[in-house]
């Protein structure tokens, strides 16, 4: 039964313009719609297609186009297959639209995503801090912040230089090209 | 922690500064109580990390803990070993320095994991803390990115000889370099750190007090302490206490 | 039966009651290690814990009735010994009969409750509300067994009972003339020793060992020193009833071994029960074996 | 003057004083003195107590209507007035204090209040001096409105529970009358002994009638069973001191007045030859299973009450069927232990009202669900509230063991496990609440607004120590009362109980309380010894506590104690169907739609000549007779 469904979601995608849709295999879609039609997209998934689960939202820094790339996985126990939405928005004023009035546990994953990433969403219920209670730096999953350097400015971990490490560094011992400078 | 001669070095087993030893029976019976704290060792049921997972197997029907008398106990106060297993983050450091401050020496600390070593595979994190020794007196390190059950009795056996024979008073450090580990709690978790825990006036009330518990971080925490005396029982309420 | 005897009887009979406890204890933690297929503690462990928890350089204490909560729970127990007859020493089983006994036991619970009370912690209160549940509902059982078992004999006097059982041998055992209520008695027990199956009061993981949860050191120890008297007493009060109490120290041990054995090992097979239960179950087998025990004892 | 006629007309004087210095200050010593005063002359007829002396009677006799009425002490009312006045002593001294300031400040009047103490005592002192049963039924009218007086003066609440109890007051005092009246018209007169001689020649159900209607008209000021409804919240909005003294002594008056007629004259082995039909219960099993029942529901009852007067007042309800439960069992054992009771009851329960008070005072509300921690604020307090639950739950050292000891011990001399067992229920279920009781007021977390009030004021302590200090020594020294309990069986024509300092010695297993005592004493002190041998400890402050490594701070309120019991609750939840309550409900609207009915008549047609019918049928039927 699932087998009709597939092909009836395939074209009711693809008649719907400025919509890149590609199925990868018989229970995982592709879709890159525009920021603005997400929702809308959404709406139909969830209301017309049975997708009813969202099972989570991630989010990717691209750096370089300077922008965040927003992925909506939803999930149908009818067809038992995902759609993964795509989206990119604009870095830098890093605003979008929440969509907990069509899942409510999108909440959190915005919670997560704005405190990893700093983007806000408007309309979600919840935009304190969610895991990193101690944690008041810049969103610490952005690209941009430098994890090593902060460790190695606030931390002072590697002092413990004891004499029998310095005798073995005099011999010529020891490793010659630390690992974290190593660069595959 | 900049000057290398800071670092508190292992303590060489004075004698209990608070009792003055004069019979030597009184030595008899240390030796006896010195016995029993190795033989009988209650691990804190506390899994703070990933490397909690190899307790388990150690307790039950394969490696069984209880032949050595180690047994898991629920609250800090009942227990006497904290085994700090895994990544140590920030958050969890808070929740880690309370309950040690809430077990009853003498207490000891088990660092199992390369993780509380030097930070591990998690050196790199902003959220984790590197180095457990600057927080909290460790007594055994147990290296190992989750050692086995083996080695975690192995490093078990190894603190109750330390224990039985004396060498393993790191609990003291606690009480008699207060300031220098505060300061280091103080520089992770700001100024206005706190513990429910009065560890100045137990280590004065149990005579654990030397000049280096009181310091600059400690004046800096009397400025916000809230009033942590014990309810005294009485009357009435005319010597109102200084608020 | 002179002053100076009965007081040696009262400074012994407590001391043998704490030996032969930790006995039980490590006869417990022996038989749930051996059914776990672990080699289980070695022989003097619960002497060990008890002098490290004693021997502990800090402890803290939440009051005075805490410290005197804790006092009342040994002191209680160490009363409650002297009124239980073991071979060779009476103690003072004819100044309080068995009812007096079975009130003296309450003592050192009321004890431990004020004492966990001053704690101020939710888990102690829950933990005391859930044993004084416990104890309302193993109680009525324990309370119609001794009540057979004092009518039957026609006397309260633990020494009488002993006495009586053992004019006609094995025949005259309480459990030979009421085989019923020895059942019940018997169903009863673990719930009175307050272990495996029916120690709600203690769950570790939901309520952090109850009333134990701010115990430490010397107040821990007391715990543990009264876990010894309770399994003790339970298992003496037990076979004085039913099952001929001591003539001799050699034929009495084994029978209190193996009293307290019997429920133990039953128990560490059954999971947890909820409060609830435990009252449902203790106000329906046991008490219904009792009735049934009474009827045929009182025709 | 005979010594009872000096102690009469010193509390009638002790009625009229309050009246004249009114609010002032010096009410409450004065009273006070005056109950001293009362004290020292029952004390000089001290030799009732002890069974050495005859019964005292008073010069004081009036001839009414033919009948001749007079009034004379014997053991048993003066065991009952020496517990009454002692209860109005201590209420009294309670009430002198900052208690009285408060509550003349609050605009209720002092004088009322001092008055109506004084009203209650002297006409308690009158119903236990009757001498024959029209005395009884006046001193009992008497009683029943003093009390009336008591519970109304408190809020309108109060007035209205107060009401209620009248409405089932007057009930019982006629159900009382229509028994005297009974009695006349077979004796004759209305002497104990004309109705002690006639009983034998009585038939089955005259003496089932009889039986009936004095135990429901004396049952309902003892509130037991079906009538206890009205007591717990009438009790319990009374104004603390007058609670204590109502708590303590007031419904055992229901009791003097039934061992009078049930025990003294009609004989509990009357009652046990009345067969109930078609069932093996005998009279005397009938209302020994009453007594049970009122032990038990009671309780249990008081085990969900959040509110601690509430709570006390219903354990007053429950503890009342121990009394009744032992006298019915009418062997030395048990009748010592029921006679035992009232007076170990009086004295802890007016502990414990008297220290629920005194946290009232200081922290202006008893609901248990917003009290907590006070131990570390008002620790005399908490031990006359401790040694009153040890009491109340009957746990050894106190004296509430002892007279549940007798009882049990009767039980099992006597053989019946059932009632054996609903009484031991009822202990359980004592010893739970009490310890909620103690709990949610004393133990836990101590509230941020508790932190700075002070220990209750010296005149509300020293009554609590010193009733603490009785309840003690009577429990480690038990046969100070079983020698005035002695001599009640005596009077009453009970079996004597053969008695020792330290309790009773049955061969078959007796109790010594001195050994039980000391030996749990030194117990104690052999703990402390174990405890001490310790390193020292440090005394942590309260919210240095496990919270599952959370940082407990003040404000935050962690202290369980609402619905205190829920495993149990869980379970006999349901069985709480308020079936008394739906009774209660029940007759009283069949009561008024029939009074509807009446009035539709009666107003219609020919008032007057409905009203002579009645009253003619009435009067017929009573004349009738055989």
């Amino acid at each position: 039964m699932s087998k009709d469904l597939n092909i009836w979601l395939d074209d009711l995608l693809g008649d719907i313009e400025n919509i890149q849709f590609k199925r990868k295999s018989s229970r995982r879609v592709r879709v890159d719609v525009g920021s603005e039609a997400l929702p809308a997209l959404l709406e139909l998934l969830q209301g017309r297609a049975s997708y009813v689960h969202l099972s989570a939202i991630s989010c990717v820094d691209w750096i370089e186009d300077e922008e965040f790339e927003l992925v909506y996985h939803v999930w149908s126990y009818e067809t038992r297959s995902l759609v993964s939405a795509h989206t990119r928005i604009p870095r830098e004023p890093g605003v979008y639209l929440s969509i907990y009035d069509l899942y409510q546990p999108a909440a959190f994953f915005e919670r997560d995503i704005h405190e990893m990433f700093g983007v806000f969403f408007e309309g979600s219920p919840d935009m304190e801090k969610f895991i990193l209670t101690e944690w008041d730096g810049p969103p610490p999953m952005r690209k941009e912040f430098d994890s090593e350097a902060f460790v190695n400015q606030h931390f002072e971990w590697e002092q413990y230089h004891p004499q029998w490490l310095k005798d073995l560094e005099e011999e010529g011992g020891g490793v010659t090209t630390r690992p974290e400078d190593i660069r595959l | 922690m900049s000057k290398l001669d800071n670092i508190p070095v292992r303590h060489q087993p004075t004698e209990a500064a608070g009792r003055k030893r004069t019979n030597p029976l009184a030595h008899v019976f240390d030796e006896l109580v010195k016995f029993c704290q190795s033989r009988s060792m209650f691990m804190l049921h506390y899994c703070t990390g990933c490397g909690a997972i190899e307790l388990p197997p150690a307790m039950t029907s394969r490696f069984d803990m209880e032949r050595l008398g180690i047994q898991p106990m629920v609250t800090p106060r009942q227990a006497d070993i904290l085994l700090i297993t895994g990544y140590v983050s920030i958050k969890t450091l808070k929740r880690i320095i309370l309950t040690y401050e809430q077990m009853q020496s003498p207490k000891y600390v088990i660092g199992i994991c390369s993780c509380t070593v030097n930070g591990g595979m998690y050196w790199q994190s902003y959220a984790t803390a590197k180095v457990l020794k600057d927080y909290l007196p460790v007594d055994v390190y147990i290296a190992g990115c989750m050692p086995r059950p083996e080695a975690v009795i192995s490093g078990m056996r190894e603190l109750m000889s330390d224990i039985k024979s004396g060498r393993a008073q790191n609990w003291k450090r606690y009480y008699e370099n207060y300031d220098h580990y505060l300061g280091n709690q103080q520089k992770l978790f700001g100024e206005d750190w706190q513990t429910p825990t009065d560890i100045i006036a137990e280590a004065r009330h149990y005579g654990l007090m030397t000049d280096r518990t009181l310091g600059e971080h400690t004046a800096l925490l009397e400025k916000h302490q809230r009033p942590l005396e014990a309810l005294e029982m009485r009357l009435s309420a005319r010597e109102k206490q200084k608020t | 039966m002179n002053l100076s005897e009965l007081l040696i009887e009262l400074l012994l009979m407590p001391l043998v009651a704490f030996v032969i406890g930790l006995g039980m204890v490590l006869m417990m933690r022996k038989i749930a290690a051996r059914l776990g297929r672990r080699i289980g503690p070695p022989l003097l462990q619960p002497i060990y814990d008890i002098i490290k928890l004693y021997g502990k350089r800090t402890q803290i204490s939440h009051g005075l009735i805490h410290e005197i909560g804790i006092i009342m729970a040994v002191g209680g127990y160490v009363a409650a010994e002297t009124l239980l007859p073991v071979p060779g020493m009476n103690g003072l089983a004819d100044k309080g009969g068995v009812i007096t006994l079975a009130y003296v036991m309450m003592i050192p619970s009321l004890g431990m409750a004020l004492g966990v009370g001053q704690c101020a912690n939710p888990n102690g209160s829950i933990g005391i509300s859930r044993a004084l549940t416990a104890m309302l509902a193993y109680d009525i059982p324990f309370i119609l067994v001794i009540f057979g078992a004092a009518y039957v004999y026609g006397t309260t006097n633990l020494a009488d009972i002993i006495a009586i059982q053992q004019q006609q041998g094995v025949s005259g055992w309480g459990l030979m003339q009421m085989p019923l209520l020895a059942l019940a008695g018997m169903l009863a027990l673990p719930a009175v020793m307050g272990k495996q199956p029916f120690e709600i009061y203690i769950a570790p993981a939901e309520i952090a060992t109850g009333p134990m949860v701010e115990m430490s050191g010397k107040f821990m120890g007391g715990l543990f020193v009264m876990q010894c008297f309770q399994l003790y007493t339970a298992g003496v009060l037990y076979t004085t009833l039913f099952l001929g109490g001591g003539a001799y120290w050699i034929t009495f041990l084994p029978k209190i071994y193996a009293v307290v054995a019997i429920p133990m090992a039953a128990a560490m097979l059954f999971p947890r029960y909820r409060t609830e239960d435990v009252i449902r179950l203790m106000w329906k087998w046991p008490v219904l074996v009792g009735l049934m025990g009474l009827a045929v004892a009182m025709k | 003057m005979t010594p009872l006629d000096q102690l009469l007309l010193l509390s009638a004087l002790t009625v009229v004083v309050p009246l004249f210095t009114g609010n002032r200050r010096i009410t409450g010593p004065l009273a006070t003195l005056l109950y001293t005063g009362q004290g020292l002359l029952l004390l000089r007829m001290a030799g009732l107590g002890y069974g050495s002396e005859t019964p005292v009677s008073s010069a004081v006799s009036l001839q009414v209507l033919g009948l001749e009425l007079h009034w004379r002490f014997d053991a048993l009312s003066w065991f009952f007035a020496l517990i009454t006045i002692g209860a109005g002593l201590l209420s009294s001294w309670f009430a002198s204090g900052e208690w009285a300031q408060r509550y003349r400040d609050s605009g209720s009047s002092l004088r009322l209040f001092h008055a109506a103490l004084a009203l209650n005592v002297f006409t308690m002192l009158v119903l236990l001096a009757s001498g024959e049963l029209l005395s009884l039924f006046i001193g009992w009218e008497l009683v029943s409105w003093a009390s009336f007086l008591m519970m109304s003066l408190g809020s309108n609440t109060a007035l209205r529970y107060a009401m209620r109890y009248v409405t089932y007051a007057f009930a019982g005092a006629m159900a009382v009358l229509m028994g005297l009246v009974l009695v006349y018209t077979r004796t004759g007169s209305f002497e104990f002994q004309a109705f002690r001689d006639a009983v034998p020649s009585m038939d089955a159900d005259t003496v089932w009638l009889l039986f009936g209607l004095f135990a429901a008209g004396f049952g309902v000021k003892m509130a037991l069973l079906p009538f206890h409804l009205w007591q717990a919240k009438a009790y319990a909005e009374t104004p603390g001191p007058g609670a204590a003294f109502l708590g303590a002594i007031s419904s055992r008056m229901g009791l003097f007045a039934m061992i009078v007629v049930l025990v003294q004259i009609i004989g509990v082995a009357r009652l046990v030859e009345l067969p109930v039909p078609f069932t093996f219960l005998s009279g005397r099993d009938l209302l020994a299973w009453v007594a049970v029942f009122t032990i038990i529901f009671p309780t249990f009852t008081a085990l969900r009450q959040h509110d601690a007067r509430r709570l006390l007042a219903w354990h007053g309800i429950g503890q009342g069927g121990y009394m009744l439960l032992g006298i019915l069992i009418a062997d030395d054992l048990g009748s010592a232990g029921g006679l035992m009771h009232v007076f170990n009851h009086a004295t802890y329960q007016a502990v414990l009202f008297m220290s629920v008070t005194a946290v009232i005072h200081r922290t202006g509300t008893s609901d248990l669900n917003k009290l907590g921690g006070l131990v570390a604020r008002m620790p005399l307090s908490f031990l006359a509230m401790l040694i009153g639950i040890i009491g109340l739950a009957g746990l050894p050292p106190m004296n509430g063991f002892v007279s549940k000891w007798l009882v049990y011990r009767a039980l099992i001399l006597e053989g019946s496990p059932l009632l054996f067992l609903g009484a031991v229920i009822g202990t359980l279920g004592t010893i739970l609440s009490v310890y909620k009781l103690i709990h949610n007021t004393f133990l836990g977390q101590l509230r941020l607004e508790h932190v700075d009030i002070e220990e209750a004021p010296s005149s509300m302590l020293w009554p609590m120590m010193i009733l603490s200090t009785v309840v003690f020594v009577t429990g480690y020294f038990p046969g100070l009362v079983l020698d005035w309990i002695a001599s009640v069986q005596a009077a009453v024509g009970l079996p004597v109980l053969a008695h020792h300092l330290g309790g009773v010695h049955i061969d078959k297993g007796g109790l010594d309380m001195i050994w039980v005592v000391s030996v749990l004493l030194a117990g104690f002190g052999v703990g402390a010894l174990v405890f001490l041998s310790g390193n020292r400890s440090k005394r942590v402050h309260q919210l240095d506590n496990y919270a599952g490594g959370h940082f407990l701070t003040a404000d935050t309120r962690y202290q369980y104690s609402d619905n205190f019991y829920p495993g149990l609750m869980h379970l006999i939840g349901p069985w709480y169907r308020k079936s008394f309550r739906w009774l209660e409900g029940g007759f009283v609207s069949t009561v008024d739609t029939v009074s509807q009915l009446m009035q539709g008549l009666y107003r219609h047609t020919h008032p007057a000549f409905y009203l002579l019918a009645v009253v003619v049928f009435a009067l017929s039927w009573v004349m009738g007779g055989d």
